[in-house]
């Protein structure tokens, strides 16, 4: 199980392509002609179709068993959603036609964009942003833009502990500074420290919710009141959205901005690390301010595309661009698809057994395994274990790569912060029973075998295409481009 | 429901084991007056797999796509022939449905591939490192102006007027939040680049001067100039190349002395789909690296001794780091670079060069071509597969007119600088491989009528 | 060449191995007049992919396809929606680029497949045991026949005739030098089937009765006196399907007695394709398995005991038994056998009942309108999916003249039997899950105006 | 590696398909509705791509790496060939349509047609055979129906030793008597053994060119001379036409009727064993009797169709159909994709670059392994090498099964019958050099252990999904469909 490099392979005289000849015609190049050897090897055909078939083996995927990653949400990937993606009439047209030659790219953008708005019970939504951080970021130039509009230049945004990484990274990319929020004992943001916290200074409160330990902020309601109360907005971090689809409409909870994760609530592939799509729903005052390019619906039927030659007349609030072109286009189409495969009841059927998945999960190892909110009732859509008791040495890594060997992939691990050795289980509700029970009882031979000590755990995966690798060599002394051996060695 | 396994028994069996009574139960945290009791109206229910084919493939049909039509638009997004054995390999599930490689031993395949990607970028961009990929061409363009930003910390760039605007437009938006000061003027209808101008707008106040190679109106100069005053000033030069392509013909930026280079690398395995998912190439040189936003995939061995590839420096990054991370970044295009990585091992440096010249002499012959219609003039003196034609009337009324007789005929500068009139007349026109000799005809043809 | 790795520096270094000057010297054994100096006259060179590509699209686009148009063609092909799922799997380079697995160790996945499929067939067809495939319902008809003779010693069958006109085809040009006797008429356009006929004329030479079940006018009937009658003479019964998914409506012939039954499985999985590559169904009675022909997978265990499949009962076969074979079968449908064993797994069998039941009840609707159309008659009283109208005018024309109007409007009995004046005014019209009800009325419409 | 079977797994309740509810009409099924359960398990569409995902890895598979399967030609399979077949103009029509309706499909069978005669030589193609052994049917069918048309029903068919089991087996199977033709000791036809057999009794003489050893029949025309002299007909199986494709034409050589595998020498995917595609080119003598339906084009360029209505006048002495539509239509387009791709000039390079491999192989391991015919100069696209020289107990079966370890499919093994534990390398030409020289090593490596008795041999492969399997057992008490274990049990 070990695959050469391209460079190790490839040459630069072999390619797998063939052209036509060139017709004669005199450069206009001058003298940028590129005359230096690039470097880049070439490979048949056949040799490229094994090269990468063999290196997609060495991947574990969805398609291959069950991805318990809490707050990644792999469910399956319908196999439609990629044939529609490929219709010639998606994934062949560019983003700067005329636009009475893609009223159909239109019309699916609003199609999906109307979907969204009445899912979430918000206003508007803003589709350009490109993944789940993207659209925070959109969120967060909203509100600023909306606070900017009445001349009130608030400069914190809190967030809880909690929160996803991308929360806080996007706040302080946009030119904020970041406050922490407290987490009660029973894993919910600390209402009263909040309450406290709020005054003239604060431009928005960021909350998941579903929260990352998978619970319902019970007082999503009560937060919203305050914090419009003192002024500032609610940016909900859509990421688990899939929770509660089709039965909880965000927008009736008060908040201004969530995104979505098309890859997460709407199944498009994550394809080993994107592409995403992040669109953003807006409420009432924050949707004047979202971004270009913008489409409506007029009155005829024709889908309208508000850029910036009209953008005066229709939305002289919009703070601009956040990029090229359209937005995901290609995950607008999966996306769609699967929304009109499920329907209204079919998705509020997802959010159902999303949550009941995760529940049996919970309630089937929380004897074996830690739950520190599991006294407190329900989960939503994730299960959520500690390392507490665990034989003195073993950790939460420990039982993720022995998830490995038992042909599963880990859990997500460490994360939420706030709690130890934190194990975050989302099964998600494309998963059988018989895989879940297969799962737990997995799990429960891992706890247990890291409960008695087994040392044997330490060292897994052993049945792995590799063993544990080494990261702290990787980013010690980090080689992240190929150079030819003796190169290399010469360099040392 | 074809997607969920769950039976009626299934979820009684399941319930009794929790604990629950009912569904409902599990759904008490929520605020009962949030809690809908029945489906959202104003929604339709499920509907089976053919019926929604269908609905898709109407909606499908009402656009006019690229391969129906004599096509010539550019302008950021370019239409490349993409081999078949492409989209075969990125829909092997191991790929398409796998995740962020955080679990490297199960990883691998991923992991490679990143590896290889990054090592073909830099080195197509002429740089040291590039990273696993960004959003886009124009999200790329952002964070390099921060990155140089935080390397320089200075917080003045200078974009080239020969930048794409929508890419303009996009720093514009996060400059208005982050403080940056950014100098822009649009382009004038000139065969010059506007390169001179900006190295004297360079000073002590400069973090980066942003340059696009080939630029927005297809024109190609040396940048060594101007990496070299940028350099005099202790600031940077960021270049933008959104037809990686053309690198298989003219010299890379890296090698002309730009300290950051970022891309657009749509054009190689990713097709067009209307402007989304792209891929954002991002490379730079090497001292700069732990300053580079997003996912970098470095080499290492594991236990036994055996080379392996892991995700790296990630104290970078937002899920380390938080708000001190040198981008919000998270999901990337990995499936767009793996496509990028694929078509670029198939062509090889051979197989690159051959499509690059068959791009460049098929441009020539078409603005050879095109110039000769009466009224319309060439701009360019230099250029790769993208030339500026001038036209004796307002190109965005001509792309419309040519649209409604089923040629696509080119970006309007009108479209692209709506607000700068001087420009309404000119008309990018792009051509690549795919374009046909009848295809140069039909547009000329088109155009002498439009014009009569 | 794309497809053809070796560099012109290999090809000569492998020469200096082989210790051959050229490759000429390679080819020394072909005579040196048939050795040709060059390239064949008259063929062109080799093309780029996208240029081999727009040709092939361009015939395609002469075609008007099943999804274009209002669509009721039947008669042994039969239009269904397959789940994109089915199409993914049967592209994964394991399933589509692996050979016949002659190698077991190595091909558990094809084998495993081959025996969910076989148990899939059998039980779908009502039977004991099935084969991995054949090429097709036709040739597994023959093969059937074939059968018969060599269990029987028999050497007449009596065909129905509603067995489809191609398949009877099939058996006579076989029979022509086999020397069976083939007993067969044309059909009658009455509502019955011909059941009681062929049991009349069932006597001591008969080695099978050959019937199909629905039949080629769409008719069903209960075949359990048949194959009383024929078991009564010693003879076999043999049933054809051409539509395996009628079978989740109507009763499997195994279970009226059939001995063999054999079918064409391109309903499930595998597509119109212009009548090929399609898949023969063969399945019969545990006691005759050792007479069957084509491939069979069976379960076993390897040295380390745990459970795997194997080609097996080989020495029926060509590769081992020479002339002595059951058949010379060799390549058979396995990966359409595959498409098939997908679709099914997706379906499961109440995915099955489901499709059928809409089959039969869009069927319904349609025979329904169509007899209202002035002139028009329903010939059948029962009917799965398919139905026979009587028209009163050639319906040959009537359907060139549909075609002409976008509608493919059926199967006309003068294209099936041409030397059959009698049922020249004939119509077979089959009704899918993918036939709207647009569709049908747009084809009464059509009807009605044809006719007027 | 243990992946249960749908039954196991499935449920007759679960099902992977949604359907629009069917419209209320009366039942025109009678009384033959189906009531009994037909056993049928289902499963979600996400089971069942799990299923099907984890069962294709335990196949090998050209994409996986070489597949050196003599006389199979494993080749690349190019995925614009894939693409092609998709097309909804090809993949979406009805084989009954109004030829109006299909010109374009008619259109590929002419234009394949033509290619597959111009490329052998020959006077006519029969399209319409479904795979390699149903192309012998089509050719040996013509055969008897020439000779019947002269009045001379001639009854045997004489077919060499090294033949493929199908040629006997289909002379078989349309009723001739079968007779075998010796081998030279330099492993080609007895020409002498031949002529002294030709008489008025036989009807043809089936020779495969190149041989199953590999070899050139250098005596071809001579032989086909001497058949046609003796009234007969010579019938090549053109299963090895890979290695003369462009260079040499079978026409030119005396050949009467050839089949050619599509997915052989055309690179059409062999799917796990099937489907193939078999036209047969045929002589002047021979094309009257070629089977329904029959293309011709047209004075106007039209693509007309020759079926049963038509075909007196058109082809009065055609032998009749032998499947029920135009064969394998799937085939042709790919086929034909390939040979555009190819040109003239590539295909012949095809041959060269076949043949160039083999002999590569053949003399980098004649110096480990028998290669019985070696001496005589140069292989085609095939080497043969025998079990000669191996240690005692040591047999072809170690080898290949020993191959499997080394990451490779097997060769042929103990085919042709001529040699004593024959192993048949055909490598193709679109192996690199890179991989022959692994593949070479690692045969080198088993070589040199069988001849050393390396125990350890005999019990490979180790590193499959499977250890040996028991193939007896399987035979002895044969178990071809799953049963519900209690009632096998029961039954035992």
């Amino acid at each position: 199980l070990e695959e050469k490099l391209i460079f190790e392979i490839g040459s630069t005289d072999t390619t797998g392509v063939d052209f036509a000849d060139a017709p004669q015609a005199a450069s206009r190049l001058g003298s940028l002609a590129r005359t230096d050897g690039i470097g880049l090897p070439g490979l048949s055909e056949q040799e490229t179709v094994r090269h990468y078939t063999r290196l997609s083996r060495q991947n574990y995927a969805i398609d291959l068993g069950l991805f318990p990653l809490g707050s990644c949400t792999m469910k399956h990937n319908p196999r439609l959603n990629e044939k529609v993606a490929r219709m010639p009439g998606f994934a062949d047209i560019h983003p700067l036609q005329p636009q009475s030659t893609v009223q159909g790219a239109l019309g699916v953008i609003n199609e999906l964009a109307v979907w969204l708005i009445t899912l979430t019970g918000m206003h508007g939504v803003a589709m350009t942003p490109k993944a789940g951080a993207h659209g925070e970021l959109c969120g967060l130039l909203c509100i600023r833009a909306a606070l900017e509009a009445r001349g009130d230049a608030r400069q914190v945004v809190l967030v809880p502990e909690s929160a996803h990484g991308t929360n806080p990274a996007t706040a302080a990319f946009c030119g904020y500074k970041v406050e922490d929020i407290p987490a009660t004992p029973d894993g919910r943001v600390d209402l009263e420290a909040l309450k406290a916290r709020l005054g003239p200074d604060v431009a928005a409160v960021m909350i998941t919710n579903p929260n990352t330990c998978g619970l319902f902020e019970r007082d999503m309601k009560v937060i919203s009141d305050a914090v419009h109360a003192a002024g500032a907005f609610v940016y909900c971090d859509g990421a688990n959205f899939n929770a509660i689809v089709g039965r909880v409409r965000p927008g009736d909870l008060g908040v201004d901005a969530m995104h979505i994760n098309l890859h997460k609530t709407f199944s498009t592939p994550h394809g080993g690390g994107g592409p995403g799509s992040g669109p953003v729903v807006l409420s009432e005052a924050l949707s004047p301010f979202g971004p270009l390019p913008y489409t409506a619906r007029m009155a005829d039927g024709t889908i309208h595309l508000i850029e910036e030659d009209n953008v005066g007349e229709e939305m002289p609030q919009s703070f601009g661009r956040m990029s090229a072109f359209h937005g995901q286009m290609g995950m607008f189409t999966r996306a769609l698809t699967y929304i009109l495969s499920h329907g209204a009841d079919g998705l509020r059927q997802v959010a159902e057994d999303a949550v009941l998945n995760a529940n049996y999960v919970l309630r089937s190892l929380e004897d074996v395994l830690d739950a520190p909110f599991g006294a407190s009732g329900p989960c939503m859509h994730e299960a959520l274990f500690s390392d507490k008791g665990l034989a003195e040495g073993f950790t939460t890594l420990d039982i993720a790569k022995g998830l490995i060997d038992e042909g599963f992939h880990p859990m997500t691990m460490y994360f939420p912060l706030v709690v130890h050795g934190a194990m975050l289980v989302e099964p998600t509700e494309t998963e059988s029973k018989a895989a879940l029970d297969q799962f737990i009882l997995a799990l429960r031979s891992l706890a247990e075998r890291a409960k008695a000590g087994d040392e044997a755990l330490k060292g897994a995966p052993y049945h792995a295409p590799r063993r544990r690798l080494d990261e702290t060599l990787a980013a010690r002394k980090p080689v992240l481009s190929w150079s030819e051996p003796d190169l290399a060695d010469a360099a040392e | 429901m074809r997607y969920l396994p769950l039976t009626d028994g299934d979820r009684q069996a399941m319930l009794a084991t929790i604990g629950a009574a009912s569904i409902d139960d599990l759904f008490v945290d929520v605020p009962a007056e949030a809690r809908l009791a029945g489906t959202i109206p104003g929604l339709p229910d499920h509907a089976s797999e053919m019926a929604v084919e269908r609905h898709m493939a109407a909606l499908a049909r009402k656009n006019l796509s690229a391969g129906e039509a004599p096509f010539f638009l550019g302008a950021g997004a370019y239409k490349h022939h993409v081999p078949a054995s492409v989209d075969h390999l990125i829909q092997r599930g191991e790929f398409l449905t796998a995740y962020t490689p955080y679990q490297p031993e199960i990883a691998q395949g991923t992991l490679q591939v990143l590896f290889e990607f990054q090592t073909q970028v830099a080195r197509l961009l002429g740089c040291d490192v590039a990273n696993a990929s960004m959003y886009d061409g124009s999200t790329a363009c952002w964070e390099a102006i921060g990155m140089a930003r935080r390397i320089t910390k200075r917080g003045k760039a200078i974009l080239s007027s020969g930048l794409h605007p929508h890419y303009v437009s996009v720093a514009q938006t996060m400059a208005k939040f982050t403080g940056d000061e950014l100098a822009y003027a649009t382009p004038e209808l000139d065969s010059e680049c506007d390169n001179s101008k900006l190295i004297a707008a360079i000073d002590k106040d400069t973090s980066c001067v942003v340059v696009q190679y080939p630029d927005i109106l297809g024109r190609i100069e040396d940048l060594t100039a101007l990496a070299d005053a940028a350099h005099t000033a202790g600031a940077l030069l960021v270049a933008v190349v959104t037809e990686p392509v053309a690198l298989g013909a003219i010299k890379a930026p890296g090698a002309m002395g730009a300290d950051i280079v970022v891309g657009e690398g749509q054009s190689l395995g990713v097709g067009l789909q209307f402007g989304g998912p792209y891929l954002g190439l991002f490379a730079c040189k090497q001292k700069y690296v732990r300053q580079m936003p997003g996912r970098l995939c470095g080499e290492t061995v594991d236990a036994a001794g055996k080379r392996g590839f892991v995700l790296t420096l990630s104290t970078r990054e937002q899920h380390i780091r938080r708000e001190k991370a040198t981008s919000n970044i998270c999901t990337n295009s990995g499936l767009c670079a793996l496509a990028f990585s694929i078509h670029m091992t198939l062509l090889g440096e051979k197989g690159l060069r051959q499509l690059a010249g068959l791009n460049h002499a098929l441009a020539c012959q078409a603005a050879d071509r095109l110039a000769k219609v009466p009224g319309v003039t060439l701009m360019n003196d230099s250029f790769f597969n993208e030339f500026t034609l001038i036209l004796p009337t307002d190109a965005r009324e001509a792309v419309r007119n040519l649209a409604d007789r089923g040629i696509l005929a080119g970006v309007s500068l009108g479209r692209l600088f709506p607000t700068a009139p001087d420009l309404a007349n000119g008309l990018v026109v792009a051509v690549t491989e795919t374009t046909t000799a009848e295809d140069i005809e039909a547009l000329a043809k088109a155009l002498e009528e439009e014009l009569a």
